[in-house]
């Protein structure tokens, strides 16, 4: 039990000391998560819109397909990465292996499906309400697309969140891609997972409440940024 | 009737759990349940209580873990050893260094990519102090060659493949690890790298509810002749990797 | 002028939801020029037909053709709903949209779209999201959205349903023009007035068959079938 | 790469040998997660469709913290219900930790604010077409919220299959709370990490490829059960 | 019997959206019994008065009574709006929805939507999702909707703007068969003819503000303002 008031406290005196080693983690750890989401987004948004405007043969066990690679295993995830990656891997020359690139690449595996899953859910329900208007306006399937994603962009908010959410916390993956080396790719999650077996639960707490902080933090921004248009949707 | 027992990784991944808790489960009718975490965390499970004993191999840790009154006392049961570990390349040329240290002074001179462990676990302990035995200190290390990687015994292996680095491994992981590559044993059987496994009880005065007894029954079998006897002779690939040394009495 | 895609032809075309059968079968011909109204109690599928026309309804068995290929056709249309669907955009935004779609320079889309908005008298609704309009300003906006395409043929269901006299008229006035300018009309409506007040032509509609078809003019007088004439006196105000 | 080959072929084996070890493990894993889902969803579909129909002062702090929570680095979770459920724990009497019920514990903690999220942006649209109808009817907030819940079951299927992903693919909490301990509490996913660690890739990705076989079945497995339903909702 | 809910009083009653103001101020006296029927206008407020009377719209300044409890007159109230709001689910169960809120037991529940759905010859699709109806048949399930819970007071907004003549005549017929069980009619319409017909009191609403009230009679004979004088020769069909 002292060990989660110690670790908010420590938390707090880490934040105050501004801790330079802390800042470069933090600042790993957004750098790749957010890149991630950025990919993954421009990958699964429209896929979900895709999947809700296309009718085609197998789209059920596609769609199916997608929910269920929502819950790919980071670990698994991060073992392919790692082999294909890896010097004697097909991308091996790249040598992208324990490079954050190698972390972005995991992590938007691993979210694509979801944002894409939750995208096709809130573009979906749109999609009912506006079919009969823009198949009447003879809009060509990208236009229907752009329009869906453009009118759903709050629904698409959480899907990004959602993907955000996984990918800050995630760490079997990049633990593996990533080989969590310090001053390199080392990153909140990662450092938590040491500290742990360590045994320093202390620290490892520290850092997961900051964690949970900057996401606090980055979701408030995001919604403040979207409030302005929010407004006007009421 | 069962047991909780916390070990370290480099001891669950040398498999010798796989032979040790069949003949237990025969002989004492006890299930062994193993926990397999950090060293740290395995003193922390037992600080806290949550396990019945714990197997580990770092010597100071435990003695600490023993004085703080946590553990009723410390039972060496075996030992097996260190090696360092590298590519067959060699650029260090390690595999002709006369000791330990001399292997890590090449190393050090070449610069050449080296993977510590840095999780306080007994094999980076060992690896702080030989670096400290040629009077050098990791922390100050460049983290261009020297990675400290903090990550359990298997995960750093695969690191260090990846990296193409040296690393020093216990020889029962490294044994037991599938994805050696083009990697070998490039030194080994400096007595400075013998790794001493000790047994120790949680002790029942400060967590009342743990099963003493049955951990006391386990200590018994584990140095019993029969017991010592497996150990000897697990083998992989023809190597043995354990050294049975526990005392009858102590 | 003469249409380009007219006259469109129905051959025993069918529509079926689930196994029943919504409409026909239904032979038509909706040729070039005027106001064809479809008439016809609710649920008789006048809607129904409107979609299947605008190619919005599978057709199930019989055939429908254009005078010119039905992608050609679909392009130099426009579809009014029964009610309206609206951008979750501002009214502006939603002038512009089917422009943009036409390829409108963003200028040109602008200043178009404002005309249009100042003839439904809505430029004062202009920055509304649309979806606070009133019942009869929607319809007034998706009115005016149809028509700012400059659709060959514009199908309405029940344009005027939510208007007030003045609105309707002004909507009536801004058709008939639309008519001269060669936009051939098809609508469907309940109001007998306005049925008499616009129609050259007349469909009845009665459980998804066509059960008369002729100018307004002796439809009103002597309606053929019996559907035909119990649907008017329906409507007659003691 | 020939691991990956490797991994296929010996997932192929291991389902035709039905190795009882295998059966056990799957089926631990089938259990835990499924739990925890229930439970989430039970906790979070209700906590979604309030946050949607309840209007008040902190509300959109509090979605922001919600979205922020489906962060919440599984580490950190194992952790604080380890310390929780530890003998030196307030709960430590119960004698929960490294059982199942543990784990299962943990994912719902993980799960929860991930269906919530999902679960309220569903509601939200539904919300917006009912609200009139349903205040006229002059409902209570707990008939608005079983309506609500009730007529968007379809998006709610996604929020709890999303939910059932992030579980199933979860290690680094249940890992801590469950132990891996072989027999009792060692699932698909602590497994692939054992064997990670043991540098047996090819064993690993054949646990982690019937992982994803298992995740597919049962999505479309749950697809074709809400598949009349769905039809009766075109 | 004597109203429990009536006389409902608005006093400088304003409702405002993002600081315009979109009716009002208000006085008005809404009296027990008969058909008071509210005209105007597109965008004049009819739709937003209703609302603010059902308790749907708050008030921003001004003051809103009914004779009893708010709490308790919300409870006797039902609304018609003008799109109808269809749960997602089928006739039947769109019918049995609200009788089930009122407390009727399930058996109770389903012969009543029954005998509505006759009433409005719906039974034909009491197993249709409702999403499917024509526009019509919406608009006249809505209205059994309402009327099955038998509310002390019931608010129509344009409820037969999608009907023909016939279902407009039955439903006119439903209604005045309510008004003599005492039911309070407050209905919106563009249809003079109808108002005509129903109307016992007349509300005539022009940008947000009551312009003239009065009984039908006077109002259609010598309107008291020239805005409704206008509209009423607007609607006049030559
Ligand atoms: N999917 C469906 N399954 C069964 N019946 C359907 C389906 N879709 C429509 N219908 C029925 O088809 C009939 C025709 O509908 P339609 O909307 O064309 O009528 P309408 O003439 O437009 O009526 P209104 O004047 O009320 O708009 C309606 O009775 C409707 O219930
Ligand atoms: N949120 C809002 N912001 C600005 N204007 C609004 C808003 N909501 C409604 N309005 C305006 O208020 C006016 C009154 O709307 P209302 O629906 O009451 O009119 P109505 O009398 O019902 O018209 P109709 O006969 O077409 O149904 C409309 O002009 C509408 O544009
Ligand atoms: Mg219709
Ligand atoms: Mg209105």
């Amino acid at each position: 039990m002292s060990d989660i008031l110690d670790g908010l406290w420590q938390a707090f005196q880490l934040i105050l000391s501004l801790d330079p080693d802390l800042l470069e983690i933090i600042f790993l750890s957004l750098r790749v998560t957010l890149t991630a989401v950025l990919i993954a987004s421009l990958i699964g948004m429209p896929l979900g819109a895709w999947l809700a405007v296309k009718r085609f043969r197998f789209r059920r066990l596609t769609i199916a397909v997608l929910n269920a690679l929502m819950g790919l295993p980071p670990v698994v995830v991060g073992l392919v990465v790692y082999i294909l990656l890896s010097r004697s891997g097909p991308f091996g020359v790249f040598g992208l292996l324990f490079t954050p690139t190698a972390m972005i690449i995991a992590q938007v595996i691993i979210i694509t499906p979801l944002i894409a899953s939750i995208s096709h859910q809130a573009v979906r329900d749109l999609w009912a309400e506006y079919h009969d208007l823009l198949i009447s306006l003879n809009t060509s399937k990208w236009q229907r697309m752009g329009v869906l994603i453009l009118d759903s962009r709050r629904s698409l908010l959480t899907a990004a969140l959602a993907g955000f959410g996984r990918a800050i916390g995630e760490v079997g993956a990049i633990m593996i891609v990533g080989g969590n080396i310090d001053h390199v790719t080392r990153v909140l999650t990662t450092a938590i997972a040491l500290e742990t077996g360590k045994g320093d639960f202390a620290l490892a707490l520290a850092l997961g409440f900051i964690l949970i902080a900057i996401a606090i933090i980055v979701n408030l921004a995001i919604h403040s940024v979207s409030k302005t248009e929010r407004a006007s949707t009421w | 009737n069962e047991i909780r027992m916390a070990v370290t990784t480099s001891f669950n991944n040398s498999g010798l759990s796989d032979v040790l808790l069949p003949e237990i489960k025969k002989d004492l009718n006890l299930e062994v349940r193993l926990l397999i975490v950090g060293t740290g965390q395995a003193l922390k499970l037992g600080r806290s209580g949550d396990v019945d004993a714990i197997l580990v191999h770092s010597k100071a840790a435990e003695e600490k873990f023993i004085e703080d009154g946590y553990g009723t006392h410390r039972r060496e049961i075996m030992y097996n050893d260190f090696v360092v570990v590298g590519p067959k390349a060699d650029p260090a040329d390690v595999k002709s260094s006369i000791s330990v240290a001399d292997a890590f002074q090449r190393i050090r001179n070449q610069r050449a990519v080296f993977v510590s462990r840095g999780d306080d676990s007994g094999t980076q302990k060992k690896e702080v102090s030989l670096w400290k035995s040629i009077n050098a200190n990791p922390d100050l290390f460049q983290p261009t060659w020297y990675r400290d990687v903090g990550s359990g015994m298997g995960a750093s292996l695969n690191t260090a493949v990846g990296l193409n680095a040296y690393i020093l491994s216990d020889r029962a992981s490294w044994h037991n690890f599938s994805n050696q590559s083009d990697f070998e044993i490039l030194f080994a059987g400096d007595p400075a790298l013998f790794n001493q496994y000790a047994f120790l009880p949680v002790n029942p005065i400060k967590h009342p509810h743990v099963q003493h007894n049955l951990a006391l029954k386990l200590e018994e079998w584990l140095v019993s002749e029969k017991a010592q006897q497996l150990v000897g002779s697990y083998e992989i690939d023809g190597e043995t990797l354990f050294t049975p040394n526990a005392k009858v009495q102590d | 002028m003469v249409s380009r895609i007219l006259p469109l032809k129905l051959q025993k075309a069918c529509v079926k939801k689930r196994g029943k059968t919504i409409i026909g079968p239904i032979d038509l011909e909706i040729s070039d020029g005027g106001v064809t109204i479809i008439m016809g109690p609710n649920g008789s599928g006048k809607t129904t037909l409107l979609r299947l026309l605008h190619g919005l309804e599978r057709i199930h068995s019989g055939a429908m053709s254009w005078k010119c290929e039905t992608k050609e056709a679909i392009q130099r249309q426009a579809f009014v709903f029964q009610t309206p669907i609206m951008l979750r955009r501002t009214v502006f935004e939603n002038m512009v949209f089917p422009l943009k779609l036409r390829h409108f320079s963003s200028q040109k889309a602008k200043t178009h779209a404002a005309e249009w908005l100042d003839r439904v008298n809505l430029t004062g609704a202009a920055h509304l999201n649309a979806a606070v309009l009133s019942g009869g300003e929607k319809q007034k906006l998706a009115l005016a959205r149809a028509l700012a395409i400059k659709p060959e043929i514009l199908f309405l269901d029940e344009p005027t349903a939510n208007l007030d006299g003045t609105s309707t008229r002004e909507i009536e006035t801004v058709l008939r023009k639309s008519v001269q300018d060669g936009i051939k009309i098809v609508m469907a409506t309940h109001d007998l007035g306005q049925a008499s007040r616009l129609a050259d032509e007349i469909l009845f509609l009665y459980r998804g068959l066509l059960h008369d078809q002729g100018d307004a003019a002796s439809f009103f007088k002597q309606p053929v079938t019996m559907e035909a004439s119990a649907f008017i006196k329906g409507e007659i105000v003691e």
